[in-house]
């Protein structure tokens, strides 16, 4: 049987990728394809999937290099949705670069920013119905900020301190708020995806009109729980929208590792029959109606879609993270689709409704909002300084009733706390 | 209004998801070939035709995905009640379930909670081989955040099942497939007795609760406490009948949470204590029962607890008998308890 | 933000997939598409995947209506290895026969057929070189036979007797042979799927030139595990085979389940940018040669290749299973893709090369055969009928070495079988 | 040949890597982030640069894949080393290595076999939350076929990392990052005391084993016997030093196969037994090794053996102190056995 012989076969050869630049590289982006404006142009929602698939691979955009909107993908949003759409991105930008500093500062032990993906959690968000429901990943505070969730609760949540409706039990960034339909963040990856395909297909069994949407990264995707989440998608036409967030790197990897050197992340989607949006994630009015058409897909029965959006991760992976230890320190300034926030700002600029004026107005204005509210929430205290939550919450939420088990090591830890602070310590 | 019904095992796990879904438009139930066929096992029988397509169906193999979708479902207020095929295939789904919906409602301080029941056929004597007999139910008594129940009567699984849809919290629903159709003695060898010679096969057809976290004393007794769960309760009561020792048979029904006041009692009375289990031994549910004994009984106690288990190997398929924990090696431990 | 009320749109459905024929409905599979020999024709080998995509959509064939092998993926086989690939199939199928019967005659617990798939084991091995290593699902027996691995071994296993090979520990049909370069098989769905492509991987990165073939059947692809597999074998380009046995139903669920509503499974291959095929499972030909095919690019650095064969499950998913219960009973007569066994018969007779009287008499010689190693493989003993391993083999092969907790259970079973059987029982 | 050097945990863990990389060319090392970057923690830091992208490299972010393409090199004959970034995501993996890795000499009896290191860091007392901190090792004691073993020093863990690599069976080989840089006392208000101001960060630079299997008594006494690994071990000595008791301290080094002479010997001797761990109390390792001790040196316990753990909740991030069994949990333990 064995007719093959491997006497004169050349060797196998084990390929292990390598991104194209490394700390001290130059870096030029030049062969990373910008196709025009409406490329590809923008199909009817009620598309079955198949004819779609094009779309995973091209890269829908919307602002042109001359800064204009255009196409069939221009979702022509007035100026002030515009202006808000800004200001939320800003809102985010300042707040992360504060948190960062805080966490710097020692006032808590972590912190994430979304610095140059501003886009696609805020644009994103913009195009859903407020009770649409967010499965997050840890990089979209952006959905809390452009749903007018509190500051302060967010701050409050960072530092772990008593205010924190969390209770200081999650790291931070780890945010829960279902008053604006934000389902709880989760440390391990990608377990969010499978969840929010569940969440779709309850409304759907009960006729509802709410839809889902999940946010995950590109390394993320390798994980068993995004094959089992387009399969549900798949086989009961959830309304849910599963979005990739593809920032070139997961912590020290680069995209290849989770297998961007063959195709796109979108193409995922044509594998399993589903449609398939390539985004500009970094162009937010191609992330708002991306997200605009899937919506409007689910809504109709028309299914699930997968969107990858095309970004680029500006700073470390978190405050535990040092990139220049293993990429180019000049990626992002080179990256060929520039930073969402300057984008649209140049957009609203070029539409003579906005200037440079109210730009910097604006970026004071929500610096002092958020230092403000900063000092409010140390208030409350910051992380490791004492005010934190009873030491009995501990012991809470680890089931509805508290088992006898609990109640024991509960008046265990009060015995050691007294042990400490005096035999007249009193739980708070 | 409370009219009872000679049922098996299975008429009895079929019944309560009837009933709960009539009750209750929030229960869903779907898991591999649990809809149009009704469970390899038949546990789920007829649910689909009489409930609907979208309240009872099946799923694609990802054990993963089925833990995953219940957790969103249950965000969105339904009360999912999953099927494992098995309970040697639960580990794709481990993660959902540990890190997930056990962890939820604690690290969302109650924003976000998991009321979901999965329910998965356990254990062995069936030549199932070493992925068709595993009992992993000490795992999920290590996780915080999991109940673990698990029956041994159709009386009982029916109410536990109950309690256990409508508990708030996850809870694996563990039912020992060998006896399905019979309570199984341990003497292979022998025929099978149906259910409908067992006084716990009669069950009221309607809904009923047994409250999840209360053991039931199946034997009184004064010599020694042997505390059990799923089939080696009719073993263990078997080997007690036998050997006519004056056990008390304890059925925990409930691992977490425990039913430790029972278990105090128990071997404060008694004296003497033995843990009889299927799993495996080393990190078994009988090293947390011989611990949390040896630390609230310790002056009570005449001789060691003693553990009867499976062994520390995989369940071997021809072998299945010498590895089963019957009626010689629990009647060993009793001899040697005693002499104690 | 809400700018969706959702107040006059319609509701959302949940879509549950059915198949089209339950039992008593008569079967209609016209809307199958069969589409002519050579429809895509045979691309070389060395082509990279992204042009190959259409291939994932078609259906390859070489068998014609006609009985006659054609256009550009016909392997060209000569008689003698047509004649072997028969002999293979129809040896599997007598074999399975023979130990279904075994099953119901209680001589054993357990039994899996591949009736109606024996191409899809046979031929995809003949393609492959003798060492190039198998990782099979349950239901690969086919390839034991295609490489000569002894009947009586089989036999043994499937009875857990005193010379079983795996000492009685696995369930029937768990065969494991490293001599014929196969794998053990698991009881756990899809977990092969990875293992393969990391044998894959050894093997490039050692610089060998051997190859890794894998199978599991479509339900078992919604595993998490095949998607690790598939992002492996595409991040390192692995030189491995990953087959899907699309036999349509996985016990009592239809393909549907798995996602095949919406595209194919050679799909699946796309959406990671790696090659796909789609194939006539039951032209055990057009199964040779894209085996042939795919192993070819495997071998010469091309990479992993994604195949399924398009097939149908004849008889029931086990010995436990009643296929009456779920499925319209005239299905397998109905497949418009036939019988893989008949077919070659027909192509072998239309050739001039093969006759009746020589099939038949084959049939009998091989049903004679394998009564025979029966009865050998019986004298051994049946399950349950007290000629097994020794009760202390149990200990071993947990660790490479027993430990002392093992040791001492050992002892501690050997005296519940002296409290059995009497105080001079020996162990054997 | 046998130079010495002072190695924090990271470094003794990294060389031991290094040494077996240029001893077997079997050896090959991957997980996510572990190749050019050289690991969260920099356990792999240089190896890459050293060894070669085939031997030392990055991966997809999917622990099922990651023990899955260990199984399978294994087959091929390699022995795998790879990295779970942190023990809190080995669940995803957990079904490869449980049904597979665990099962794959036994279900083929002796056909193949995976002769592979799972290594990752756990444990917590780094503000790391619920999901970077965990204690998950009593499961794998429950799964025949693993061994599981955790170092407490560096020069104990290049030791045992080198036998684990050299082992025929898959082991899960945990490292406590909170003693990656120093020894830690869980005095956490106090500065960290390097590792090289402690005896056992002297570390051959070359190849030496210690055999799994073995504990160490790190800590020789008359009164009462610790049982203990991983961070705890330095936790508890601290205790005892500042209380002054007479106790054996035990670091088991490998959980199982478990040095069960050593811990009978010492239990024997003192007649007090304690437990000492970070992980969930219920179904914890503790219970194991309570139940052991009160089967085998019953007649000899003057007091119930005492558990001394973490909470059964998650691992909370701002009460991190409030969880952790630190000295006050620990002493409290200490003076009630000693009463008892
Ligand atoms: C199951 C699991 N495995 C590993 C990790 C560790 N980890 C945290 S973030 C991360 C990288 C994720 O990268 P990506 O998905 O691209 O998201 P990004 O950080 O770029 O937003 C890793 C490996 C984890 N949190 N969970
Ligand atoms: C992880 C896991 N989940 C569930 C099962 C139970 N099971 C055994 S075979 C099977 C169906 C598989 O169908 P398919 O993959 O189509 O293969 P086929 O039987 O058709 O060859 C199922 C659900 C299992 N063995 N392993
Ligand atoms: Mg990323
Ligand atoms: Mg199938």
């Amino acid at each position: 049987m064995a007719d093959h012989p491997h006497g004169n076969i050349a060797p196998l050869r084990l390929h292990v990728p390598e991104p194209k630049y490394r700390p001290g590289d130059s870096v030029d982006f030049s062969d990373i394809a910008v196709p025009p404006v409406d490329a590809i142009s923008r199909p009817d929602e009620n598309s079955p999937p198949s004819p779609l698939s094009a779309l995973a691979y091209g890269l829908v955009r919307v602002l042109d290099f001359d800064h204009s909107a255009k196409g069939s993908w221009n979702p022509g949003l007035d100026a002030d949705k515009l202006r808000l759409m800004l200001r939320n991105m800003m809102m985010l930008r300042a707040f992360d670069d504060r948190m960062f500093r805080a966490q710097r500062q020692g006032k808590t032990s972590f912190y994430m920013k979304s610095t140059g993906e501003e886009a696609t959690s805020v644009a994103a968000t913009m195009a859903l119905a407020a009770d649409d429901m967010c499965f997050p990943s840890y990089r979209q505070q952006g959905i809390l900020i452009a749903r007018g969730y509190a500051l302060l609760k967010m701050m409050n949540q960072i530092y772990s301190n008593r205010a924190d409706h969390l209770k200081g039990r999650q790291l931070p960034v780890m945010y829960s708020a279902p008053e604006c339909s934000f389902y709880s963040v989760s440390g391990n990856l990608t377990t969010q995806y499978p969840q929010a395909v569940g969440w779709a297909m309850a409304s759907a069994a009960k006729g509802d009109s709410r839809i889902s949407a999940v946010w995950c990264g590109e390394g993320s995707t390798a994980e068993g729980d995004f094959h089992s989440a387009l399969t549900f998608a798949a086989v009961y036409n959830a309304p849910v929208i599963m979005q990739v967030v593809n920032n070139q790197w997961a912590i020290s990897s680069f995209s290849g590792f989770a297998g961007a050197e063959r195709t796109t992340f979108a193409a995922r989607a044509v594998g399993y029959g589903i449609a398939g949006l390539r985004v500009d994630g970094n162009d937010p009015l191609a992330v708002y109606a991306a997200m605009r058409w899937a919506a409007d897909r689910a809504r109709t029965n028309n299914g699930p879609t997968l969107i990858e959006y095309f970004t680029y991760r500006a700073e470390g992976h978190s405050t535990s993270d040092d990139p220049l230890a293993y990429r180019a320190a000049e990626e992002f300034a080179k990256w060929p689709m520039g930073d969402p926030v300057n984008r649209l700002k140049a957009h609203l600029i070029a539409a003579g409704e906005w200037d440079e004026e109210r730009h910097s107005a604006q970026a004071e204005e929500l610096a002092d909002l958020i230092k403000a509210t900063q000092k409010e929430a140390e208030k409350n205290g910051t992380l490791g300084h004492g005010l934190h939550h009873p030491f009995e919450s501990m012991f809470d939420d680890v089931f509805e009733h508290q088992p006898w088990h609990l109640k024991e090591q509960c008046e265990q830890m009060l015995d050691e706390q007294r042990s400490k602070f005096g035999a007249d310590w009193m739980p708070k | 209004m409370t009219a009872m019904k000679s049922m098996n095992m299975i008429e009895a796990i079929n019944s309560a998801m009837d009933i709960m879904l009539a009750r209750d438009p929030g229960v869903v139930i779907f898991g591999e070939d649990v809809g149009y066929f009704g469970g390899v096992f038949r546990a789920t029988a007829g649910l689909q035709k009489k409930h609907g397509k979208t309240r009872v169906f099946d799923t694609p193999i990802s054990e993963c995905g089925i833990v995953g979708v219940s957790i969103g479902m249950s965000a969105y207020g339904l009360r999912p009640v999953p099927e494992i095929q098995f309970a040697d295939y639960i580990y794709p789904g481990l993660d959902q379930l540990v890190s997930e919906a056990a962890r939820m409602r604690y690290r969302s301080a109650g924003d976000y909670i998991c009321p979901i029941t999965i329910r998965s056929p356990f254990g062995g004597g069936i030549f199932g081989g070493q992925t068709h007999s595993q009992s992993p139910e000490s795992l999920f008594t290590h996780m915080c955040g999991v109940k673990t129940v698990i029956p041994a009567t159709p009386y009982d699984a029916k109410g536990l099942l109950i309690a256990a849809i409508e508990d708030n919290d996850p809870v694996v629903f563990f039912e020992p497939k060998r006896i399905y159709n019979g309570p199984f003695t341990g003497y292979y060898d022998r025929p099978v007795e149906p259910w409908s010679k067992h006084a716990a096969s009669q069950v009221p057809e309607d809904y009923y609760r047994i409250e999840l976290g209360k053991a039931a004393i199946v034997r009184a007794g004064g010599a020694l406490t042997i505390l059990t769960y799923g089939t080696m309760v009719h073993v263990a009561m078997a080997v007690v009948e036998e050997m006519g020792v004056d056990a008390e048979v304890i059925d925990l029904r409930t691992l977490l949470p425990l039913d430790i006041e029972a278990i105090e009692a128990s071997v404060k009375k008694t004296g003497r204590c033995m843990v009889v289990h299927e799993a495996t031994r080393t990190s078994g549910f009988g090293a947390e029962l011989a611990a949390l004994v040896q630390e609230r009984c310790f002056y009570h106690l005449e001789a060691p607890v003693e553990r009867v288990t499976g062994f520390d190997t995989p369940y071997p398929h021809s072998l299945e008998w010498a590895y089963f924990p019957g009626p010689i090696r629990i009647g060993a431990a009793i001899d040697k308890i005693m002499k104690d």
